[in-house]
């Protein structure tokens, strides 16, 4: 339950009870996901993010809408973080009209390019080149903009890696690049398929910055991030941070997760990210259990009804399936 | 002389597992490599075992039997492993690579088209390519725009692969280990759909030879080409057709390329009337290819346009009724099949 | 009303390096990216001014007028700096990018079809790519197996792309202009035979519609649609069948994606014969794409099989006698004609 | 002029002699080819190798047919010191029916896989997994045999060279990556396209050694890949070797290279590689000036004659463009 992180430390209440929804918001969306598929309610496969949300809210709670995310196969928690309509999202998943992507894209291709969400990605390792590409759009404009690529430790050792990164360094593009390893890419744990004991190490490679940091605490990840998106805004170039984290369910669901022991989960399970900063809260007298219980209550609600709302909207027409492939043709 | 084989019944996905242990079991040379195809590398209670199996369980209990040797967990670098894969076969082993969706062609077509098809070429006759990519295609499980294509038509456009959709499980048994033993590189497309489909497969090692259409049901008045898990489509289309007097033969291809020209050709100067059933996307594909050729070399023999019955140009749709939408229906054959017949 | 254009002289290379110039001055988030579109960056005595201006010259004398901050010069990394103009598009730029050779696009694809042509549907409508991607086809200068192929149709075949191949230097132009204001992905396929190629070519900003082809040579007897070089091939062709008294219509598409079908229809009613000459490999081609379109809506106004003049089903070949027996001639387009004629 | 490289220095005078020899012959082969393109001899485009051929010799040299190197688009010297026919690489250049591909690969594609040499590559970075491909096959088979990968500086940011670097590290497969750092990519110089100042620095990335090497110096490379080829056919893996070179000619012919000064390449043709094992032979006794001259002369002999041959050879037959697709179709 250590919450380090001097500038995090330093963050005002509000700013900390806003990061604590988000999380809450993530892990009940996550939960949801996971009872609601299994009820077959969602049609296609998920990935969920429970159990990384320090992550991905540890760093887009210091974005606005004019920087930009790119995002995975496991994207919910990157796009709540970064302020997609969870109503949205929930008949997203289901597939219905009234869903962010009008029912077309599903979990694995969740956007809102307003928003800066680039979209989740069914592509390993897809969305790096991308990151760049929006931090190019910044950089050659001068929004003041930066991009934030999230990937996983399995995608570290796609092609687009090793490219975006080379890119992002020889044109010092305002980007950070997030390694999310949670230890496993499938069934494979990291240590096999990855030659690099620290995926952070690989920044060396092209001589920018690399910095490992604790995944399941939001302040560490604050942290560290802070000073990635500054120097990025100050022009000052990429770099990537690993941020060691772990998921709670399976790689997908239906996944058996017979490569991982129930110890394993147990132990990472005993330093959740949210309980972490709901204790931290609590010691720092930032807030009550009472206050914190009422945000919970809050965000189950409203997951509630964005789950009743997304089962009471239509599908789309099939004839649907026509449109939105060209501006124009 | 007509040889009895015993069969039995097993689903699709049950009899690549079968083909792929019998070829692994008559050559020391045949290895596997893909993304969990095992799963559990160095995973310290998994040594001998796997955890997966490959994602859809397909290459299940291979490692307990040959080892994570000739079962190789790959990391997710499809131009890395399957760059591997096809240098491994021009220099002595004979791989089977797992792509694990075809959609993820543009992550390692370089060393598929480039490198390992053309070397036999570029080389003058001096080299081959002993490589079978296995390949999941197909709609219709909402696994949406990245996770659902079909796109056997840029491989079947490339010169140098060889291109096999089995519809069946027999089919896919029969067709891989002749994909297997071919030694030049063949591209072998998996419908998801079909996994779980079940039929009658021959016990044995006997392959199907790659190049021969299979007339999946007789009739006499329109040939109905249909691709991989559009036979079924098709068929299904038959029975409504049949019932209002119009026998359709459906002619499975099997393999795209080569493609069997012939069958195809003599059904039609039977029918005098054709439709194509695909449902990769329609422009510049394997439905189109057929047409060409029939409206080229069948010309004299057609009766009515050439019909195709394809998936829309489009991305594959995430929402089931929006997919539903996308893949050709039983409904639409027999549409097509009343506007020529 | 017809409106006088002034034209000068110049070559398709020039047309292609004016309508580039064009689009930058008029549109200030117009970039470039490539492997040495300019050359020698960061190289002290080349501060504003090109090594080479692209590997042709295409691009040449660009980054003198807008700078290194609008010509990039891009690291070999396909994926990377392609995806990065996908991306760039869908933020607020408008990149034109460079695949120098479209034989490369094996390295990059997957942030081509999957990410850029894809964001639109994926994302519900919410989102716009107007990215171009000039590339390089053709064979013709013993550029050998991986430098000399067409694929475009592998391009045509994907939803979310649009498809221009220009055979003039007229087209080239107009047609780059259209693609780069385009709001949607758009591959831009430069004929590297053609990049000599000599033109009337109008002055001023005008651009040639997507989706409309053009008929470089009317006649009755028989239709003849030809693709990027292949027109030149055709004209060839057509002054002999005219010794020959056969009046061949020869059209040029201009766009494979969108497919002008109506002119191709409407010619073919008035021929009822229809040859196709495309460079392209034969297999799932755009010759069998047009074909197949033709066989089921212009069947009835066929006369004859449809003849395919097209590449064989192989690799590009390195020597000058094989390459030239690969690239369809002329005479090959003359004896189809009159197999049908 | 210096010579440095215990291994190399203790190597007899018939196989340093064999090594100047190979050298020679690849100077020759490209100053030839050079003058031969230029009078219209040779269709399509030439990338020449002058310059780096303390490379190819250096390493080269250690292997036996049951190695397997890739090389790339700059591949005559890799296939000359492979062993590679030259006769038939002349003829194949020329599009000759009896080139040793046929006519059909052309420079960018000389190949011989009974030789061990899996092809020129007109694709950069296209050889690293095929490189991981041959050492899987020794490895699988227990061959003995290793693998060594040329490519440039260039390719050295490709997908492919991460992909292949990482899969070769979690394999512990038998290759040497060697990367002829000749300070270009076309007419980009390194130090813009390449975000890491040295190449070899790259390896730390996988965890394997990384080696940087005077690629002017044929000891120095004979050294290097001494060690790394003995580590690889030891089962303990690969290494990334990064060789500094030059090339004399442009990227290709043609080539007007305004990208670099007459100085630069001056400074370069000041130590010579050729120039350099000539001097330390003579300096230390090994050869004279009259023994060295005669194997020049020799070279010089076999190389007209491989010309006047190849000259003399037919083109081959139109309907060969339909052969050689499929082993069976
Ligand atoms: C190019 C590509 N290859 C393979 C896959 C299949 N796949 C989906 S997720 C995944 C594992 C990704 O691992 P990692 O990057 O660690 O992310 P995590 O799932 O752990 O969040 C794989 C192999 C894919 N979607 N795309
Ligand atoms: C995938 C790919 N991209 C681009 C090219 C065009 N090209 C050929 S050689 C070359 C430069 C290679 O530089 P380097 O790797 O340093 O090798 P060098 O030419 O210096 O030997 C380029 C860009 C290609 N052949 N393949
Ligand atoms: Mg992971
Ligand atoms: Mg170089």
């Amino acid at each position: 339950m250590s919450a380090t992180g001097t500038a995090a430390i330093e963050l005002d209440r509000d700013t900390l009870l806003g990061m604590y929804e988000r999380m809450l918001q993530i892990r009940t969306f996550e939960d949801m996901a996971g009872k609601n598929f299994a009820a077959g309610l969602i049609p296609g496969f998920v990935h969920l993010y429970a159990g990384e949300e320090a992550v991905a809210v540890g760093i887009c709670s210091q974005l606005t809408d004019t920087d930009v995310i790119t995002s995975t196969h496991r994207g919910h928690g990157h796009c709540i973080a970064k302020g997609v309509d969870i109503p949205g999202m929930v008949a997203e998943l289901m597939g219905k009209s009234t869903g962010i992507c009008k029912g077309k894209g599903g979990s694995m291709h969740i956007a809102d390019v307003e928003k800066g969400m680039l979209g989740a990605n069914g592509i390993v390792g897809g969305g790096i080149p991308l990151a760049c590409g929006a931090a190019l759009t910044a950089k050659t404009l001068g929004t003041g903009g930066v991009a934030v690529c999230f990937f996983g430790d399995g995608a570290s050792n796609q092609g687009t890696f090793h490219e975006g990164l080379n890119l992002a360094a020889i044109w010092n593009l305002p980007v950070v690049f997030v390694c999310e390893n949670n230890g496993y890419a499938e069934a494979t744990p990291v240590h096999y398929h990855c030659s690099a004991s620290d995926i952070a190490n690989r920044a060396s490679a092209y001589e920018i910055p690399g910095v490992v940091v604790d995944g399941l605490d939001v302040f560490a990840v604050y942290e560290a991030a802070r000073e990635a998106i500054d120097r990025a805004r100050r022009g000052d170039g990429p770099t990537l941070l690993e941020a060691k984290t772990y998921r709670y369910y399976g790689h997908f669901q239906g996944d058996q997760v017979t490569y991982r022991t129930a110890e394993e989960l147990e132990r990472f399970k005993q330093r959740d990210p949210i309980q972490a900063l709901r204790g931290a809260l609590i010691d720092r007298g930032l807030a009550t259990a009472e206050e914190l219980d009422a945000i919970d209550a809050r965000v189950t609600r409203q997951l509630d009804e964005a789950w009743n709302a997304a089962r009471a909207a239509p599908f789309p027409e099939p004839d649907e399936v026509l449109t939105d492939v060209y501006v124009s043709y | 002389m007509v040889v009895e084989t015993a069969t039995r019944q097993m689903t699709y996905q049950q009899a690549i597992n079968e083909a792929l242990r019998i070829a692994m079991r008559e050559d020391p040379t045949v290895v596997l490599l893909g993304e969990d195809i095992a799963g559990g590398a160095e995973v310290d209670h998994l040594i001998n075992e796997d955890a997966w199996g490959g994602p859809m369980g397909v290459t299940k209990g291979l490692v307990q039997e040959f080892g994570r040797n000739r079962v190789l967990d790959t990391p997710i670098t499809e131009s890395g492993f399957i760059g591997a894969a096809v240098a491994a076969a021009a220099t002595g082993l004979r791989p089977v690579a797992e792509l694990m969706f075809v959609d993820f062609f543009g992550c390692c077509m370089d060393q598929i088209f480039n490198q390992g098809a053309k070397f036999r070429y570029m080389f003058g006759g001096k080299a081959a390519c002993p490589v079978t990519i296995r390949t999941q295609i197909g709609a219709g499980v909402s696994a949406a725009a990245q996770h659902s294509g079909c796109h056997y038509s840029v491989f079947t456009h490339m010169p140098g692969i060889k291109c096999v959709v089995p519809s069946t499980p027999a089919d896919a048994k029969g067709l891989l280990l002749s994909a297997i033993r071919d030694d030049d590189v063949v591209m072998f497309f998996e419908n998801k759909v079909l996994y779980g489909m079940k039929g009658e497969v021959p016990e044995g090692d006997e392959g199907i030879p790659l190049g021969k259409a299979d007339i999946k049901h007789a009739g006499d008045d329109v040939t109905i080409v249909a691709i991989s898990r559009m036979v079924t489509q098709a068929l299904k289309a038959a029975e409504t057709l049949a019932s209002e007097g119009i026998e359709a033969e459906i002619i499975d291809p099997r393999t795209l390329s080569p493609l069997d020209e012939e069958t195809i050709l003599a059904s039609v100067a039977k029918t005098h009337r054709l439709v194509i059933v695909d449902e990769d996307n329609p422009r510049c594909s394997a439905a189109t290819d057929i047409a060409a050729m029939v409206a080229d070399k069948g010309f004299d023999t057609l009766d009515a346009p050439i019909k195709l019955v394809t998936a829309p140009h489009t991305p594959v749709p995430f929402s089931p009724p929006l997919e539903q939408a996308y893949v050709p229906s039983p409904e639409r054959i027999v549409e097509a099949v009343r506007e020529i017949a």
